[in-house]
């Protein structure tokens, strides 16, 4: 227990050996302190994060459970491929912003803006992929409360012709289309913001920051970015994959 | 092992030259402060506003409520004044009250910090917490909403044409503030810590604080994926509440209460953090059981968790799942118990006086006990189904969140004051506002349980005449309350040009906050303190005193 | 940087740099178990047992996200604790409503 | 007297000497068992209040400033911290044991209850009972008798409250719930809406008159409408068709309903339910839901196309139909002939039931 509190006095010692960096705020000790506790704030943040994505995941199990067909009927409607290489893009951009921390890390500037760069690049591929599948969706009268029409459930598809629902379990598609568009909406909410933010540290970096030992924005960016990723691994197989064969 | 205390001669205190509030001058220097104390007086002038807001609708609940007949105001309109009661005081008022303001002030000094974590953050909280009562406020000036505090689906989706969005938005903005100071509460207390200030060091106050911020910080975010699905429901139309189209309204509770049933040990646990500093303080002596008072905080904080369908027993929840939310329930119920016995036995042997803030800590430890109790008639399933939804809750939670809350949240007030403003208040009228308090609470809230009991039902416009005594009484006790709020409102604001200069340390406190000068530095400390004794050591604060040992700037 | 030997690990945690090599290794790992992940989707196994392997595999890919992405494993406890914390009260979520749901039906056979 | 005080207070303490209760009414049998566990709670309650005051107040005497100058540092006592964890607990306990024996005796209605339904709307009760008797914000029920009350909302959450009774539930949307009780004093008793509804939630009230057992059959015999619930389902059930394939033939597409009430089903996942009210009514509005096993899933949905009142009815028709019923034949029964009075379905070879009398 003891051991968090000397962490402080250690930071103190830091203190004196070195001067002041431009970015050191006036009440931390250390860089040291300062960016371990930037760190465990984004952590406890992501936490928050956990909850509110939670949430929806509580109400898709419930669903799931209780209007099954429905469940594996809707999920078939969804483009296999897309999911698929949205899942590639997020996971491959997750893997560009590891390094783009490690370009700050190592203080590189210019793979550090590549790094970034890269990652933005694939998040707007993400978002675009995403923005193709929604307007399939609407155009196939799935958007529930604006256009829902449970009709396409009813006789069967050219992939999956068992899939004939009687007409109240075709209505119950709304349930899963309602999740699945909170959930991959709320999803891409954080991808806009994603996108956005790193923009914003893009353009600070090409200014030069971010390569003097500053790590905190990029590395907190970072696990905000990763995050993101894992709920979308998540959201892949519960939306697209494990319905494939019921 | 004894204590003699005596209290500084405030006659030879003196105003400090410098300290935060006079550090910098001007609106623009406090509305982009960073500082944690500008920012909890910033909080404090606008919790008092909104306090006093919900305050003036419980009035006019109460005076509707003098006769049978909806006659004061028509049947919406009331149903607008007590879900804006509801709303303000909840999620305005009671969520942000003891942690935003006194936990803003005091935690970083407790542990020994300059400031919170992250100030931005810490002000950009601030700011939500104005967008949201903003938001509500123009939802009630431009037509009001009614749907109870709850925002119970599929009335508040589809059956009501009020401003359920906007409200709904500022609690998710009014959310998302307290899951802000929850977390920069959480960081401060693991990192910010002085050398020395051991987990077991830090005084109570901060562990009922961490164990708050644990809730805000788990339990907020479900609140507003809640209510979003709330929105997306009522303009777009999903369908995962809509019975109609499939969805499931007792999803909604569910998902609601998991975060309204650790919300209201948000509400209590602060409070209870200001009764160990105040009841240890005024008896000179070390809070009895320091573990056990927290890990109790912690506990309550866990098992509160996992209770929230109790909200739900008559609902259509299974009564299986019933059976084990009541359980536990009885469960959460213990740790509390164990905190109201500490208090009682750190009494023992002390040197008690009976200082404004100690007065409304013993009406904390009285109030709160009862609605803690009646608290557990409602888990106990049974009596929970003749109970719920009557009057009997509504004294319930008000013994609990009134009673118990708004009491801790005043002792604090005065407890700190002192220290907030480097001032005293007048002693006599203080301690009058006191008993005030209490009498006019008791006499508004008591009835009710007996209304309850007959079945007087809540949220009713009008009611069955052979209910009316009770509802005299209890709308001539809020009158009572209300002079005895109003009452702190002005001999306070008094006190701020008028009251005898504080000096340091007015109570003989333990705390850090009370080894500074008071109203304190903007960096709070000249130097980093270190800390070698216990909280509550009374004997350090006497040797300190003696050798005058500059241990803490 | 200050000698961090009284920190919550032994570890030099967040001055841990991790090599690229590992990122390299892990983001293919991922990408290998996208597609087995999609490949098993596209076999009909018995049961429920689609939808375990696809959770499993999804559980696998997060914690490779969490542990070496997000630095994890080179974090101090009180990270993993964080973590920990996050995910338990998820959980509590999830089962306590579900009991609810579950036994609705029970007393009903 | 009067001439000496104000007339207000004049008319504020009459009203006190004739409304002023502190406790309500016990008209149920259930009530007694509430108030003891009440009185148990409050009891304990005392005690653990008295002893927090006693402590506070005592302490707060003796050990005042003036008599105690010097505060002893106590650290804390385990024993003591054992001891008011565990006394509590047990207590605690107690209430939980105590208040799900309590819970489970207010939820589980007798088998031979006698079934009312209730619709909530906003903002109004309407009772059906199954003679056909309708009634708005009122409910009329012989004592001595157990009635189960199935409830449903047919747009938000309501609750159904009889304090005089101690029991409540809520009616919800889409899904039936029950309550019963035993009236055990004749007399009249509010209803209130206690779950928050809207506007005028404070307006859906009404009462109950609970009357003996004769002067029940009296205003049974006046207030009837004509048909019986199940009647009206009869006809239901043949104008929507349901016949075509629930017809017992030997090609019927559907199970013969005639002794489905209160069996066991299995379904085609494999699982087993019991066909209450609640399978009923679900099976209509959702069938896919319900897929008995045995037959194919060709059952079309009927929501939309039935009001609340109508699956009541259709529900009651099915639950009153016997093993030796055969539908057909009671489709000639009403198609031609004017349908009598009386609480009876016609063409049911069943002896007459009292009225609303649940048959199992
Ligand atoms: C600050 C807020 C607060 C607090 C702390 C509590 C504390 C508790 N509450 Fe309360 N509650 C609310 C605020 C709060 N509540 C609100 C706002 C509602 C209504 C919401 C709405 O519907 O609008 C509500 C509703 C509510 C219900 C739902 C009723 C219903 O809707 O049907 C229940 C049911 O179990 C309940 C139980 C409890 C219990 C068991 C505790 C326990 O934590 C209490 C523990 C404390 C004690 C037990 C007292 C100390 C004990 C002793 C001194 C021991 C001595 C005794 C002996 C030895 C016997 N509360
Ligand atoms: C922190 C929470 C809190 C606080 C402090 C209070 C304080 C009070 N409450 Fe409230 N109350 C709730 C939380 C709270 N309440 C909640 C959550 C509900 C449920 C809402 C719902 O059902 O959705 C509720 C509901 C509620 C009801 C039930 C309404 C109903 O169900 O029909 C009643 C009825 O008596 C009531 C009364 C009071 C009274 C008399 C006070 C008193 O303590 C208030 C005393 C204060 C004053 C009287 C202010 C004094 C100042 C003035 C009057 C001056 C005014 C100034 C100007 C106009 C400039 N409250
Ligand atoms: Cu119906 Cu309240
Ligand atoms: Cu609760």
């Amino acid at each position: 227990m003891d051991s968090h509190t000397l962490a402080a006095q250690t930071s103190e010692t830091a203190h004196i050996e070195h001067e002041h960096p431009p970015f050191l705020r006036h009440h931390f000790a250390s860089v040291e302190q300062q960016r371990e506790t930037a760190t465990f704030g984004m952590w406890l943040f992501l936490l928050t994060e956990i909850m509110f994505f939670g949430g929806l995941f509580c109400s898709y199990l419930i669903f799931r459970n209780w209007y099954y067909p429905a469940f594996v009927v809707a999920s078939h409607s969804l483009h296999l491929w897309a999911g698929t290489l949205n899942t590639t893009l997020l996971i491959i951009s997750s893997f560009t912003m590891a390094m783009a921390v490690h370009a700050s890390e190592t203080r590189v500037r210019k793979a550090l803006i590549g790094w970034m760069i890269a990652t933005i690049i694939l998040g707007c591929g993400f978002l675009c992929v995403k923005a193709y599948e929604w307007h399939d969706e609407w155009v196939e009268h799935h958007v529930p409360g604006l256009n829902f029409s449970p009709q396409g459930f009813l006789h069967g598809t050219h992939d999956y012709p068992d899939d004939k629902l009687q007409l109240d379990m075709a209505e119950k598609t709304q349930v899963y289309f309602s999740l699945y568009f909170a959930m991959t909406g709320m999803h891409a909410l954080h991808m806009v913001i994603g996108v956005s933010l790193l923009s914003f540290l893009l353009f600070q970096a090409y200014g030069g920051k971010y390569v003097n030992g500053h790590v905190a924005p990029i590395e907190n960016f970072g696990l905000y970015w990763h995050f993101v990723d894992i709920v979308w691994i998540f959201l892949f197989p519960l939306l697209y994959l494990i319905s494939r064969h019921q | 092992m004894s204590t003699i205390v005596t209290l500084p001669d405030q006659r030879t205190a003196t105003l400090p030259k410098v300290s935060y509030l006079n550090k910098e001058y001007g609106l623009k220097s406090w509305l982009l402060t960073g500082d944690h104390k500008r920012i909890a007086v910033l909080y404090l002038i606008s919790i008092t506003f909104f306090f006093f807001i919900g305050g003036a609708m419980a009035g006019l609940i109460r005076l509707e409520l003098l006769t049978p007949p909806s006659d004061l105001l028509a049947a919406d309109t009331y149903n607008k004044v007590f879900t804006a009661h509801g709303i303000i005081m909840v999620f305005l008022f009671l969520v942000p009250s003891v942690p935003a303001t006194i936990g803003n002030f005091v935690i970083p000094i407790m542990v020994g910090a300059k400031d919170l974590a992250f100030p931005k953050i810490n002000l950009l909280s601030w700011y939500l917490y104005v967008a949201a009562g903003c938001m509500l406020l123009w939802a009630l000036v431009s037509g009001g909403v009614d749907t109870g505090w709850t925002f119970t689906t599929p009335l508040s989706t589809h059956y009501l044409n009020t401003h359920v969005v906007t409200a709904g938005l500022a609690v998710f903005v009014a959310g998302f503030s307290s899951i802000f100071t929850g977390l920069n509460f959480i960081v401060t207390i693991h990192r910010m810590r002085a050398p020395g200030m051991t987990w077991f060091r830090l005084p109570l106050f901060v562990w009922s604080h961490y164990a708050a911020s644990i809730l805000m910080v788990l339990g907020t975010p479900v609140l507003a994926i809640t209510l979003t699905l709330v929105v997306l429901e009522r303009t777009i139309g999903i369908g995962v509440f809509d019975p109609t189209k499939g969805g499931d309204p007792l999803l909604f509770q569910h998902l609601f209460w998991f975060y309204s049933h650790p919300a209201v040990y948000i509400m209590i646990l602060p409070g209870m953090g200001v009764i160990s500093e105040v009841m240890s303080t005024f008896s000179r002596k070390r809070v009895f059981g320091y573990t056990a008072v927290a890990f109790s905080s912690v506990a309550i904080a866990v098992f509160g968790f996992f209770v929230w369908a109790h909200h739900m027993f008559v609902m259509g929840i299974s009564s299986y799942s019933a059976l084990v939310f009541s359980l536990l329930t009885m469960l959460v119920a213990v740790p509390s118990a164990i905190k109201i016995f500490n208090w009682s036995a750190t009494l023992y042997k002390g040197s008690i006086t009976f200082e404004t803030p100690m007065l409304y800590a013993f009406g904390f430890i009285g109030l709160f006990t009862i609605g803690g109790l009646t608290g557990v008639f409602l888990g106990s399933m049974g009596m929970d189904i003749h109970l719920t939804e009557t009057y009997f809750i509504v004294a319930h939670f008000h013994f609990v969140m009134v009673g118990g809350m708004l009491m801790a949240y005043l002792s604090g007030v005065h407890f700190w004051w002192p220290k907030i403003t480097g001032r005293m208040y007048p002693e006599g009228v203080s301690k009058l506002a006191a008993v005030i308090t209490f009498v006019g609470f008791v006499l508004t809230f008591f009835p009710q349980f007996i209304l309850g009991y007959l079945g007087m039902p809540r949220r009713y416009a009008a009611y069955p005449a052979e209910f009316q005594v009770l509802n005299v009484f209890s709308s001539a006790g809020a009158s009572v309350l209300g002079v005895g709020y109003l009452l702190p409102l002005l001999y306070l604001t008094w006190s701020l040009k008028y009251g005898k200069i504080a000096g340091s340390n007015p109570w003989q406190a333990t705390g850090l906050e009370w080894q500074i000068q008071s109203p304190p530095l903007t960096e709070n400390f000249v130097e980093t303190p270190i800390v070698t004794h216990e909280a509550y050591d009374y004997e350090w604060l006497e040797s300190k005193k003696e050798n005058e040992v500059p241990t803490v700037g | 940087m200050a000698e961090p030997q009284h920190h919550d690990e032994p570890t030099k945690h967040e001055e841990h740099i991790v090599s690229p090599k590992i990122y390299l290794a892990i983001g293919t790992t991922l990408l290998v178990f996208t597609a087995i992940t999609v490949g098993a989707s596209l076999i009909d196994l018995p049961g429920d047992l689609n939808a375990v392997v696809a959770l499993a595999i999804a559980c696998f890919k997060m914690t490779l996200v969490v542990l070496f992405f997000m630095h994890v494993k080179y974090s101090s406890k009180l990270t993993k604790l964080t973590v920990a914390a996050g995910f338990l009260t998820f959980v509590v979520l999830i089962t306590m409503t579900m009991t609810d749901y579950i036994s609705r039906a029970w007393g009903r056979w | 007297m009067q001439h000496f005080i104000s007339p207000v207070l004049w008319q504020f303490l009459i009203k006190w000497l004739t409304y002023f209760a502190i406790f309500p009414p016990e008209a149920s049998t259930i009530a007694p068992y509430a108030d003891a566990l009440y009185f148990f709670l409050v009891a304990i309650s005392a005690v653990g209040l008295g002893a927090v005051i006693f402590l506070v107040v005592y302490f707060s005497i003796r050990y005042r400033k003036e008599l105690n100058p010097v505060a002893t540092q106590i650290e804390g006592s385990t024993l003591l911290e054992a001891t008011w964890t565990i006394i509590p607990l047990i207590l605690f306990m107690v209430c939980f044991v105590w208040g799900a024996l309590l819970y489970f005796r207010i939820y589980s209605p007798p088998t031979n209850a006698m079934n009312i339904y209730v619709v909530g709307k906003q903002w109004m009760w309407k009772v059906e009972h199954p003679g056909g008797q309708h009634e708005i914000n009122a409910l009329h029920i012989p004592i001595n008798q157990p009635i189960q009350i199935t409830l449903i909302s047919q747009d938000v959450f309501h609750s159904f409250s009889i304090p005089a009774f101690r029991v409540k539930r809520e009616a919800i949307p889409g899904r039936y719930n029950t309550e019963w009780f035993e009236a055990t004093t004749p007399g009249t008793y509010h209803i209130f809406c206690t779950q928050y509804c809207g506007t005028l939630h404070s307006q859906m009230i009404g009462e109950v008159v609970a009357m003996t057992e004769e002067d029940y059959e009296a205003w049974a015999a006046q207030s009837t409408s004509g048909n019986s619930l199940a009647q009206n389902g009869e006809r239901l059930f043949a104008s929507l068709g349901c016949n075509s394939c629930h017809n017992s033939g030997p090609n019927a597409h559907g199970p013969n309903l005639a002794n489905v009430y209160g069996s066991h089903l299995q379904l085609k996942n494999g699982s087993f339910v019991t066909a209450d009210d609640a399978f009923l009514r679900d099976t209509i509005l959702n069938p896919t839901m319900h897929e008995v096993a045995g037959f194919a899933p060709i059952m079309p949905t009927y929501q939309g196309q039935v009001s609340e009142e109508g699956l009541i009815d259709l529900v009651e028709y099915i639950r009153r139909l016997d093993t030796q019923y055969r539908i057909d034949q009671t489709i000639d029964n009403s198609a031609g002939q004017p349908i009598q009075t009386g609480a009876t379905p016609p063409g049911t070879s069943a002896p007459a039931l009292a009225p609303g009398t649940v048959k199992q």
